[in-house]
C-alpha cells in the first residue's frame, strides 16, 4: 500500500449565510484505508463530505484527487472521477424501482436501450451480496428507510470507485446488517479502495477504522490512528468536555410504575392488514416501554397505529379506560399522545420553516389557527428547548433545513416535548445523533419517565433499548410475539433469543 | 337533395349547426334565434348545436361529428376564413350540403359551400365611414378619431376597419387618428382602454369614437362620464351591433350613430335550409337584413330590438 | 422552486430582499411613464371630491386582480392553485347583476345588500367545493378547479341566460365599482381592506404558520396534528370568495356582468402576479405584500404599452418580456452570472442551488 | 459472503407492488371503456368506427402536444407555452412558405428546430436560474402569442403549398362512413409515431429513465450523480420540439395559420395529461395513460355534439360535469389500491 495520499484537502472554508461550517480544515485519505470523519451533530463532518463530492464550492482551500488539483462540479462529475457516495440522508427516488434506484445513470443497455432483465438480474445479485432479498420491481417507496438505506450503500459500494464515501450508513441499521456492511467494507479496503467512515457509533469506528480525524464546531482537531486514541479521549476531542461527563445514564428511577395501576393506554387487538398482526400492549403512566425487533418487523407500524398516523382496521385502543374513536393524529394529540416518526425529512419537519415554528408546530396545531401562541411566550420555550437539547447553530430563526441531521432530529423532539404529552412516542429518536446528544436524549427520556411520562421507544440499538426500557415488546414478522418485563429477561441476548424462537413457535 | 339520414324526407331534417361560441350578447342572440326558429319550423326535425368556444379545431371536430352522424344540412359559423377546404370537401362527398351562416370564407373555397347568410363587416365598417365623412366634412381643423378595436386579428376587427378607413380615405376627409387599441369586444377592457385614452391624450379637440361593438362603446361611455365629459356631445361616438343597450345609450343621447349588426336571421336561416336541402337554387350571398340608424331614429327603433 | 430567501441567521430580512427586485421593475416601469406623460402620471389628482389620475386609475382598476391574487397567494402556499378563480368571478357577477335587474325598484339598498350577499354566498360555497375535492377527495388542485373553470362560465351564462345583464346606472350597487369614500374610490378600499384583513388574519393569527407547514409538508403537519383539510378547505373559501367579490366591483364598475368575458383569463395574472411577489408554486412561504406590488405591476404595464404608443399586438410581447425580466432579477443564479466578471470570489457549484430546495 | 437472510418478506405480494402504479391509467381505460359505451347506448351512428377513428383525427395535434407535456409534468416542471408555440409554429410556416418563399419541407425543418431550441432555451433559464417553470413558460405563453400577431393578425392561407396537402391524404380508408367505414389522414400516423418514440424514449433509454428520477426527487437525483441539467433543459426542449411539430401538424390540418388559434391548448394538454393518471408532481405517469386522457378529452366533445341539444352554457356545464364524474371514479378507483391513513 503506498503512502501516497489518494484525497487531500488542505485549508477548506466554507461558509453558508451566517455559519461558518468548515474554516481551514484538512484531511488526507490514503489508499485502502478505512477512515473516520468524527465530531458531534454540526461539526461539519457532512459538509467536508459535501465540499469533496462537488455538491459545494469551497471558498478557500484546495482539493487533489492522485495528486492533481480538482474542483468538481456536481456528483456527477465527482463520481466520474472515482468518488462514490452515500449521502447521510437518503438519497433516491422512491418512485423508480429499487433495481433502477440502483442503477440509475448507468443501467445496462442493448443498443440504446436499458437491458431490463439484465439490470434486474444484476440488483438481485448485488443485494445477495449484502444479504438482502427484496423485490427489485417494486417501487422504493414500498420499503422502509432503513431498508433504502441498504439500497443507497449496494449502489455506491457496486460502483468500482477509488473513494467509497459513507456518511452515516449505519444509522437506521440493526447489528446484523452493519456486521454485514462492516464486511463489505473490509472486503474494499483489502481490494485497496480508500473508505471514509462517517458514524456516532463509537464501536463501530473502532472496529473498522484505520485512522480518524476530529471536527469541533467546523474546526480541525487532528488526525490520529484509531490505535492511538482511546475511546473517552476521542470523545473528549470532540465534545471539548471532559468524557467522564457522559458516563452515567443509569436510570435514575428505576422501576416506576405502580403495579396495579390501569393502564394509561391500552391496545386490545389493535392491527392493521397487511401491515401488523393483531396485537396487545399496556402503557403505563411513568413507565418506558421499548419496542424491538430486525428491520421491517413492524415496530414503526405498532406505533403508528397508536399514534393515529395509521388507521387501525382491527381491535381497539383505550386511553385510561375510555375507548380512544376517530383515532387521528390531531386526536391522539389532543388526547395527550405525542409521536416523534422515524422519517425526519419527509415526516417529521418542515424545511422552509424556521427552528422555532418546527418547534411550536404541535403546541400551535393543538390550539387551533386563531389562538397563536403569545410571541413572549414562544420565544421562551423555543429558547429554552434549544438550550436544553444543545441545538446548534442556537438559532431560531435558521430555516430547519439548514441544520445538519442530528440537530434536525433535535428540533423535532422538542416539538413533542413542549406540549409536554401523556404518552411520548419515539420512533428512532437517536438515530444520526452523537454520543454526547444521545446521552441527553436517553437522561431526558429518563427525566421525563420519572415525572410520570409514558414513553414508547423504538430504537434499532438494543443497548439502547435494553438499558432504558421497563418492559420490552419483541416483534417479529409483524407480529407481537413477547412483552418481556422482569429485569433477567431485558437482555440483549434474551431478546435475540425470543426473535430466533418465536421464528421456530410458527 | 341532401344525404337520405335516418331522418327522411316526411320526418324533416337533422341539421348540424357549428356556431363559434358565446362570446358575446350578439353571438348568444344568434344562437337563439337559430334554435328556436328551428324548434319553432315543422320541416326541422332536430337542430345539432355544438358551440366551438372560437376555436376552429373543434368547429371542424363538430362538422366531421355531423357528416358522422349523416346529417341533411350543415350550417357553419366560421370563426375564421381559411383552412376549411378538407372539411368540407369531406362534406360534399358525403353529400351533405353546407351553409354558412354569418362570417364568409376564402374565396377559392366558393364551391364547397351552397350558400352563405350573414352580414357584411366590411360594408358596415364602411356605413361608419359614410356617416363620419359627413358629419365631419367640413370639420376645418382635422378629425381627430379614436378607434376601439374589436379582437386583434378576428375578422370583424380587420374588416369594420378596413371599410372604415377605405372611406374615410377615399373621401380624402381630413383626420388623424390620435390612437386605435383593442379593446377585446368586452366592456371591461372597452372602459380600461378609454381611461387610459383619456389619460393620455385628454378628451379636448378629440372629435370621433369608432367602437367596433356596443360592448366595448357602453365601457367607454362609461370612462367618458366618469371623467367628466358628456359622451355624444363632447366627442361623437358610432358604435357597431345595435344591442337594447345601445338604442337605450343613444336614446339617453350618449352617443350618435349606431350601424346595426342584425343577428336575429334564424328564420331566415331555415327558409334557406330547406330550399338547399330541396336542392332549390339559391343566391351565393343572401345579406341579412341590417340597417343604420342615427340620433333621429333611436327612439322609434329601440322597442323593435330582440336583444 | 424556492430559492433560500434567509439562508443565515443574521437577519436580512428574507420579506425585504424578496421585495426589492419587484420594486425595481414597478419603479422603472413608472419612470418610463412620467418620461412620456410628465409628472401628471404619479401625482393623484382631485376632481368632482374624487381622487383621479393615471396612477390612481391603475389602483383602481386592479382592485379587483388584487383581491383575487391574494385569495390565490394563500391557495398557492398550501401548494394548491386555484384555476376557476375567472370563472367564479363571473359568476358572482352574473348572480348579483340578475338579481338587481330582476327587482322593479333597482336603487333599493336592501336589494343591493341581498344581492351582494347571496353572490358571495354562492361564491364562498363554490370555494368549499373546491377544497373539498381538494383536501377530502384527494384531486390535484389544478384537476379540481379545472373542472370549474369549464363549467364555471356556463353556470354564469345560465344564470344570465346568454345575457349580458345591465343595472341601472342609478343603483347604489355601482357605487362598488365607481363610488368613492372620503375621496378615495370604493375598489381601492375594498382591496385595501381585504388586504389588511388577511394580513392579519395570516401574520397575528396562526393561520399563516400553519398554511406554510402545510404547504411545506402535509405529511407531517398532518402527524403534528394540524387540521390541514380544514385549513385547505378554508384557503380556497377564501379565495373564492374574493374571486367574488372581485367580480361584483367588476360588475358595479360596468354596471353588466358578462359572463363570458368578465375576468377572462384573469387567473394566469393572479398567478403571475403571486409569483413575481415572491411567492413560491411549490407551497411554503408566501408573500402578500409581493402580491400587491405584482399586481400593480401588471396594472402598470398595461397602461405603459399605450402610453409609450405601442400597437395592441404588442401587449404580449411586452408583458412576456417584462415579466422575464422580474422573473430573471429574482433569481440569485441569474444575478451571480451577470456579476461574474465583477467578482472575484468562486461561484457557487451548480448543485448547491438545487440542494437548497 | 454469507448470504443468510437478515430481513423478512415483503407482506405485499410482488403483484401488488408491479400493479399498484398502473392503478389510474387503468382506471382511466375502464372508464374510457364506460364512456364509449354510454355514447353507443345512447345516439345512434356512434358505434360507427369513425368516431374512434376521428379521436386520431382531430386530436393529432393536441395528442403531440401532450405528449411533450408528459415529458415535462414527470420531470416535475409545467410548460404553458405549448399552445402559443403551436400557433407560432403553425404561422411559421405560413409566412416561410407563402411570404419568404421558402420550400416548405426546409420551412417545417426550420420551425421544428426553432421550437427545439426555444425549449433549450427556457430549460436552461428553468434550470441554472432557477426560475419557475410556471413562469418562465408563461412567458413564452405571451411572447409567442404576441410574435405570432406581429406576423399577422388575420388567419392566412396556406392552400397552395403542395407539400401540405400531404398531411390530410387518407392512409387508411376502409370504405364509406355511412357503411360503418372510417379513414385516418397520414397526419395522425404522425402523431402515432410520436407517441411510439416518446414511450420508447420514456421507458428503455436513460433519458427516460432520468425524467422519472429528476420527477421523483431532484436533489436526490443530483446527489446520485444523475445528468440532471441534462434531463431538465432535455424535456422542455422535447416539449418545444412537440409543441412546433403540433404546429405543423395544424398546418397540414387546415392549411391555413390564424393568429388565434391555440389560446388555451396548454390547458387541454395539462389536462389531458393529468387525467391519464400523470401527478402533476412529478415522477409518476404514463405516455400511454396520456394517450387515454387525450382520448377521453375527445370523447367528451364527441359525446357532446352527438347530444346536439345543449346550449352553449349546458354544453360547459356537461362537459364540467363529465370531468368531475370522471375523476371522482378515478379517484375512488385508485383509492382502493391506495394506504388508507387517517
Ligand atoms: N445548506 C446549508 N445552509 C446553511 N447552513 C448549513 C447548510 N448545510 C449545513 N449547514 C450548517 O453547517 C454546519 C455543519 O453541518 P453538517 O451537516 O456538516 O454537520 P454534521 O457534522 O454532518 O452533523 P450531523 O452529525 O448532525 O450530521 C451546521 O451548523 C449546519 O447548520
Ligand atoms: N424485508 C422487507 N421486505 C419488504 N418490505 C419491507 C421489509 N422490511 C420493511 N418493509 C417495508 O418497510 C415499511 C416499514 O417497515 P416497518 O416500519 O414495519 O419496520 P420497522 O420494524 O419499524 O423497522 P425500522 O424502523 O427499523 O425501519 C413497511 O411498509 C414494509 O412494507
Ligand atoms: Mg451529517
Ligand atoms: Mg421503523
Amino acid at each position: 500500500m503506498s503512502d501516497d495520499p489518494i484525497v487531500q484537502m488542505t485549508g477548506i472554508r466554507k461558509d453558508f449565510t451566517g455559519v461558518r461550517a468548515l474554516d481551514g480544515v484538512d484531511f488526507t485519505l490514503r489508499p485502502g484505508e478505512i477512515h473516520a470523519v468524527m465530531g458531534e451533530n454540526g461539526a461539519g463532518k457532512s459538509t467536508l463530505i459535501k465540499v469533496l463530492t462537488g455538491v459545494h464550492a469551497p471558498d478557500a482551500g484546495r482539493i487533489r484527487l492522485d495528486g492533481r488539483p480538482v474542483g468538481f462540479h456536481g456528483p456527477a462529475a465527482a463520481q466520474a472521477a472515482g468518488i462514490s457516495t452515500v449521502y447521510q440522508e437518503v438519497n433516491l427516488t422512491d418512485n423508480l424501482s429499487v433495481a433502477e434506484n440502483l442503477f440509475a445513470g448507468r443501467e445496462p443497455r442493448r443498443g440504446p436501450f436499458i437491458d431490463f432483465r439484465a439490470m434486474r438480474r444484476k440488483a438481485k445479485a448485488l443485494l445477495d451480496d449484502i444479504g438482502l432479498d427484496l423485490n427489485v420491481a417494486a417501487p422504493l417507496s414500498s420499503y422502509s428507510i432503513a431498508m433504502q438505506q441498504l439500497v443507497a450503500i449496494a449502489r455506491a459500494i457496486d460502483v468500482e470507485a477509488k473513494v467509497l464515501i459513507l456518511d452515516e450508513p449505519t444509522s437506521s441499521l440493526d447489528r446484523d446488517e452493519v456486521e454485514v456492511l462492516l464486511g463489505v467494507m473490509r472486503r474494499l479496503a483489502a481490494q485497496g479502495t480508500a473508505m471514509v467512515f462517517i458514524s456516532h457509533f463509537l464501536d463501530q469506528v473502532y472496529e473498522i477504522c484505520d485512522r480518524m480525524t476530529v471536527l469541533r464546531n467546523g474546526r480541525l482537531v487532528g488526525e490520529w490512528a484509531t490505535a492511538d486514541l482511546p475511546e473517552n479521549e476521542l470523545i473528549g476531542h470532540m465534545l471539548g468536555r471532559e468524557a467522564a461527563e457522559l458516563e452515567q445514564i443509569e436510570r435514575t428511577v428505576a422501576g416506576h410504575r405502580v403495579a396495579d395501576e390501569a393502564p394509561l393506554a391500552s391496545a386490545a387487538g389493535l392491527g392493521r392488514k397487511g401491515s401488523i398482526a393483531p396485537y396487545d400492549l399496556d402503557v403505563h403512566r411513568g413507565e418506558v416501554v421499548g419496542l424491538a425487533g430486525l428491520l421491517g418487523s413492524g415496530r414503526t407500524e405498532t406505533v403508528r397505529l397508536i399514534a393515529g398516523a395509521d388507521r387501525a382496521d382491527s381491535g381497539e385502543l383505550r386511553l385510561d379506560g375510555a375507548k380512544a374513536s376517530g383515532h387521528n393524529p390531531r386526536t391522539a394529540a389532543a388526547r395527550g399522545i405525542a409521536f416523534c416518526p422515524e422519517n425526519r425529512k419527509t415526516e417529521g419537519l418542515v424545511g422552509d420553516l424556521t427552528v422555532g415554528e418546527n418547534m411550536i408546530l404541535a403546541m400551535q396545531a393543538a390550539r387551533g389557527w386563531a389562538r397563536s401562541v403569545p410571541a413572549a411566550r414562544r420565544d421562551r420555550l423555543v429558547a429554552e428547548f434549544i438550550e436544553k437539547l444543545d441545538i446548534r447553530p442556537a438559532d431560531p430563526d435558521m430555516p430547519v433545513k439548514n441544520l445538519s441531521g442530528g440537530n434536525q432530529q433535535k428540533v423535532l423532539l422538542a416539538r413533542w416535548m413542549l406540549v409536554e404529552p401523556r404518552l411520548l412516542i419515539l420512533d428512532e429518536p437517536t438515530r444520526g445523533i452523537d454520543v454526547g446528544a444521545k446521552a441527553d436524549i436517553q437522561r431526558l427520556v429518563a427525566e421525563l419517565s420519572g415525572e410520570g411520562m409514558a414513553v414508547l421507544f423504538v430504537s434499532a440499538e438494543l443497548d439502547e433499548v435494553t438499558r432504558l426500557s421497563d418492559r420490552i415488546a419483541v416483534l417479529r414478522d409483524r407480529e407481537l410475539i413477547a412483552v418481556l418485563e422482569s429485569e433477567s429477561e431485558r437482555t440483549v441476548e434474551h431478546i435475540v433469543d425470543t426473535i430466533v424462537a418465536g421464528g421456530r413457535h410458527e | 337533395g341532401g344525404g337520405d339520414g335516418e331522418g327522411g324526407a316526411d320526418e324533416g331534417l337533422v341539421v348540424g349547426f357549428a356556431q363559434v361560441g358565446a362570446e358575446s350578447a350578439w353571438r348568444t342572440a344568434n344562437s337563439t334565434s337559430v334554435q328556436d326558429a328551428a324548434a319553432a319550423d315543422d320541416r326541422i326535425a332536430e337542430l345539432k348545436f355544438v358551440d366551438a368556444q372560437q376555436e376552429q379545431e373543434r368547429q371542424i371536430s363538430a362538422i366531421r361529428d355531423f357528416i358522422t352522424q349523416q346529417v341533411d344540412v350543415i350550417v357553419l359559423a366560421p370563426v375564421v376564413e381559411t383552412g376549411w377546404t378538407d372539411v368540407l370537401q369531406e362534406a360534399e362527398d358525403a353529400g351533405i350540403p353546407v351553409i354558412l351562416a354569418d362570417r364568409g370564407i376564402e374565396a377559392a373555397d366558393e364551391d364547397l359551400y351552397t350558400t352563405r347568410l350573414g352580414s357584411d363587416f366590411v360594408a358596415e365598417g364602411r356605413s361608419a365611414g359614410e356617416w363620419a365623412v359627413q358629419t365631419f366634412a367640413d370639420d376645418a381643423d382635422g378629425t381627430k378619431i379614436l378607434e376601439l378595436q374589436g379582437t386583434t386579428g378576428s375578422a370583424p376587427a380587420n374588416d369594420r376597419n378596413a371599410g372604415f378607413f377605405e372611406v374615410l380615405d377615399a373621401e380624402g376627409l381630413n383626420y388623424e387618428l390620435v390612437d386605435s387599441q383593442s379593446g377585446n369586444f368586452t366592456a371591461e377592457e372597452g372602459k380600461a382602454v378609454m381611461e387610459t385614452f383619456i389619460t393620455t391624450h385628454a378628451l379636448d379637440g378629440i372629435d370621433l369614437l369608432y367602437a367596433h361593438n356596443d360592448e366595448m362603446g357602453l365601457g367607454a361611455i362609461q370612462a367618458i362620464e366618469e371623467a367628466g365629459f358628456k359622451p355624444g356631445e363632447d366627442i361623437q361616438i358610432i358604435i357597431v351591433d345595435g344591442s337594447k343597450a345601445g338604442f337605450q345609450a343613444g336614446v339617453d343621447g350618449k352617443l350618435n350613430y349606431i350601424v346595426e349588426c342584425n343577428p336575429v336571421f334564424g328564420e331566415q336561416l331555415m327558409d334557406v335550409v330547406v330550399q338547399v336541402a330541396n336542392g332549390d337554387d339559391v343566391e351565393k350571398f343572401t345579406p341579412v337584413e341590417e340597417g343604420v340608424f342615427d340620433a333621429t331614429q333611436f327612439e322609434a327603433e329601440l322597442p323593435n330590438r330582440q336583444f | 422552486m424556492s430559492e433560500a430567501p434567509a439562508t443565515g441567521g443574521k437577519r436580512p430580512n428574507p420579506y425585504a430582499k424578496r421585495l426589492m427586485w419587484p420594486v425595481l421593475v414597478l419603479a422603472a416601469l413608472i419612470a418610463v411613464n412620467i418620461a412620456v406623460t410628465g409628472f401628471d402620471f404619479i401625482v393623484p389628482e382631485v376632481n368632482d371630491g374624487r381622487l383621479g389620475g393615471a396612477f390612481v386609475n391603475i389602483l383602481r382598476r386592479s382592485a379587483p386582480l388584487l383581491l383575487i391574487a391574494l385569495g390565490m397567494t394563500l391557495v398557492i402556499a398550501t401548494k394548491g392553485i386555484d384555476l376557476s378563480v375567472g370563472a367564479v368571478y363571473a359568476i358572482g357577477a352574473a348572480i348579483a347583476c340578475q338579481m338587481i335587474i330582476g327587482a322593479e325598484d333597482q336603487t333599493a339598498t336592501g336589494l343591493v345588500l341581498g344581492a351582494v350577499a347571496l353572490a358571495l354566498a354562492v361564491t364562498a360555497a363554490i370555494g368549499a367545493w373546491n377544497g373539498v375535492m381538494v383536501a377530502h377527495f384527494g384531486v390535484q388542485p389544478i384537476v379540481a378547479t379545472l373542472i370549474l373553470m369549464i363549467a364555471g362560465r356556463g353556470i354564469a351564462q345560465l344564470v344570465t341566460g346568454g345575457q349580458i345583464p345591465k343595472v341601472q346606472d342609478a343603483s347604489p350597487f355601482t357605487e362598488l365599482g365607481r363610488g368613492e369614500l372620503l375621496t378615495v374610490p370604493v375598489p381601492i378600499w375594498i382591496a385595501a381592506l381585504v388586504l389588511a384583513a388577511l394580513a392579519l388574519l395570516t401574520r397575528r393569527t396562526a393561520l399563516g404558520m400553519l398554511l406554510e407547514s402545510v404547504g411545506g409538508n402535509p405529511e407531517a403537519s398532518r402527524l403534528a396534528g394540524i387540521r390541514a383539510k380544514g385549513i385547505t378547505v378554508l384557503v380556497y373559501l377564501v379565495c373564492a370568495l374574493c374571486a367574488g367579490l372581485a367580480g361584483l366591483i367588476g360588475a358595479a364598475n360596468l354596471g353588466s356582468a358578462d359572463a363570458n368575458n368578465g375576468g377572462l383569463w384573469i387567473e394566469l395574472d393572479a398567478i403571475l402576479a403571486v409569483v413575481i411577489g415572491g411567492t413560491a408554486l411549490l407551497g411554503g412561504r408566501f408573500f402578500l405584500l409581493g402580491t400587491t406590488i405584482g399586481v400593480v405591476i401588471i396594472g402598470t404595464l398595461e397602461d405603459t404599452i399605450i402610453n409609450v404608443g405601442l400597437s395592441s399586438q404588442w401587449q404580449f410581447t411586452a408583458k412576456a418580456i417584462v415579466v422575464f425580466i422580474v422573473a430573471l432579477l429574482q433569481s440569485p443564479g441569474f444575478r451571480a452570472w451577470v456579476l461574474k466578471p465583477f467578482k472575484r470570489r468562486p461561484a457557487p457549484a451548480p448543485a448547491e442551488e438545487a440542494m437548497s430546495k | 459472503m454469507s448470504t443468510h437472510q437478515l430481513t423478512e418478506r415483503p407482506s405485499r405480494s410482488m403483484l401488488f407492488d408491479g400493479l399498484a402504479r398502473y392503478i389510474p391509467i387503468g382506471a382511466t381505460v375502464a372508464l374510457l371503456l364506460a364512456l364509449y359505451g354510454g355514447g353507443v347506448a345512447n345516439y345512434p351512428k356512434f358505434d360507427s368506427p369513425q368516431v374512434i377513428a376521428k379521436l386520431f383525427i382531430d386530436n393529432a395535434p393536441l395528442l403531440v402536444i401532450a405528449v411533450g407535456m408528459t415529458f415535462v409534468i414527470l420531470s416535475g416542471g409545467i410548460d404553458l407555452s405549448v399552445g402559443s408555440v403551436m400557433a407560432f409554429a403553425t404561422m411559421a410556416c405560413a409566412w416561410l412558405t407563402v411570404d419568404a418563399g421558402i420550400s416548405a419541407p426546409l420551412a417545417v425543418a426550420l420551425v421544428l428546430a426553432f421550437g427545439t431550441a426555444w425549449g433549450l432555451l427556457i430549460g436552461a433559464v428553468i434550470h441554472y436560474f432557477d426560475v419557475q417553470p410556471f413562469i418562465a413558460t408563461l412567458v413564452g405563453l405571451f411572447l409567442f402569442r404576441g410574435l405570432t400577431l406581429q406576423i399577422s393578425d388575420t388567419d392566412v392561407s396556406m392552400r397552395d403549398v403542395e407539400f401540405f396537402q400531404w398531411g390530410m391524404v387518407h392512409a387508411v380508408d376502409v370504405g364509406e362512413i355511412r357503411d360503418g367505414g372510417f379513414w385516418l389522414p397520414n397526419l395522425s400516423f404522425v402523431a402515432f409515431a410520436v407517441v411510439i418514440v416518446a414511450f420508447t424514449v420514456l421507458h428503455y433509454t436513460r433519458f427516460g429513465r432520468g425524467v422519472y428520477a429528476v420527477g421523483g426527487s431532484e436533489s436526490s437525483a443530483l446527489l446520485m450523480g444523475l445528468p440532471v441539467a441534462r434531463t431538465k433543459i432535455g424535456v422542455y426542449a422535447v416539449s418545444g420540439f412537440c409543441a412546433a411539430l403540433a404546429g405543423v401538424l395544424a398546418a397540414f390540418a387546415t392549411k391555413s395559420a390564424n393568429p388565434l388559434a391555440n389560446v388555451g391548448a396548454e390547458l387541454d394538454a395539462i389536462a389531458a395529461v393529468v387525467i391519464g393518471g400523470t401527478l402533476l408532481t412529478g415522477g409518476a405517469g404514463f405516455v400511454l395513460g396520456t394517450v387515454a386522457g387525450v382520448m377521453v378529452w375527445g370523447m367528451l366533445n364527441t359525446l357532446i355534439a352527438f347530444q346536439g341539444n345543449l346550449s352553449s352554457w349546458w354544453a360547459r356545464i356537461a362537459m364540467g360535469v363529465l370531468l368531475l364524474a370522471f375523476i371522482l371514479l378515478q379517484r375512488v378507483l385508485a383509492r382502493s389500491g391506495e394506504k388508507r391513513r387517517t
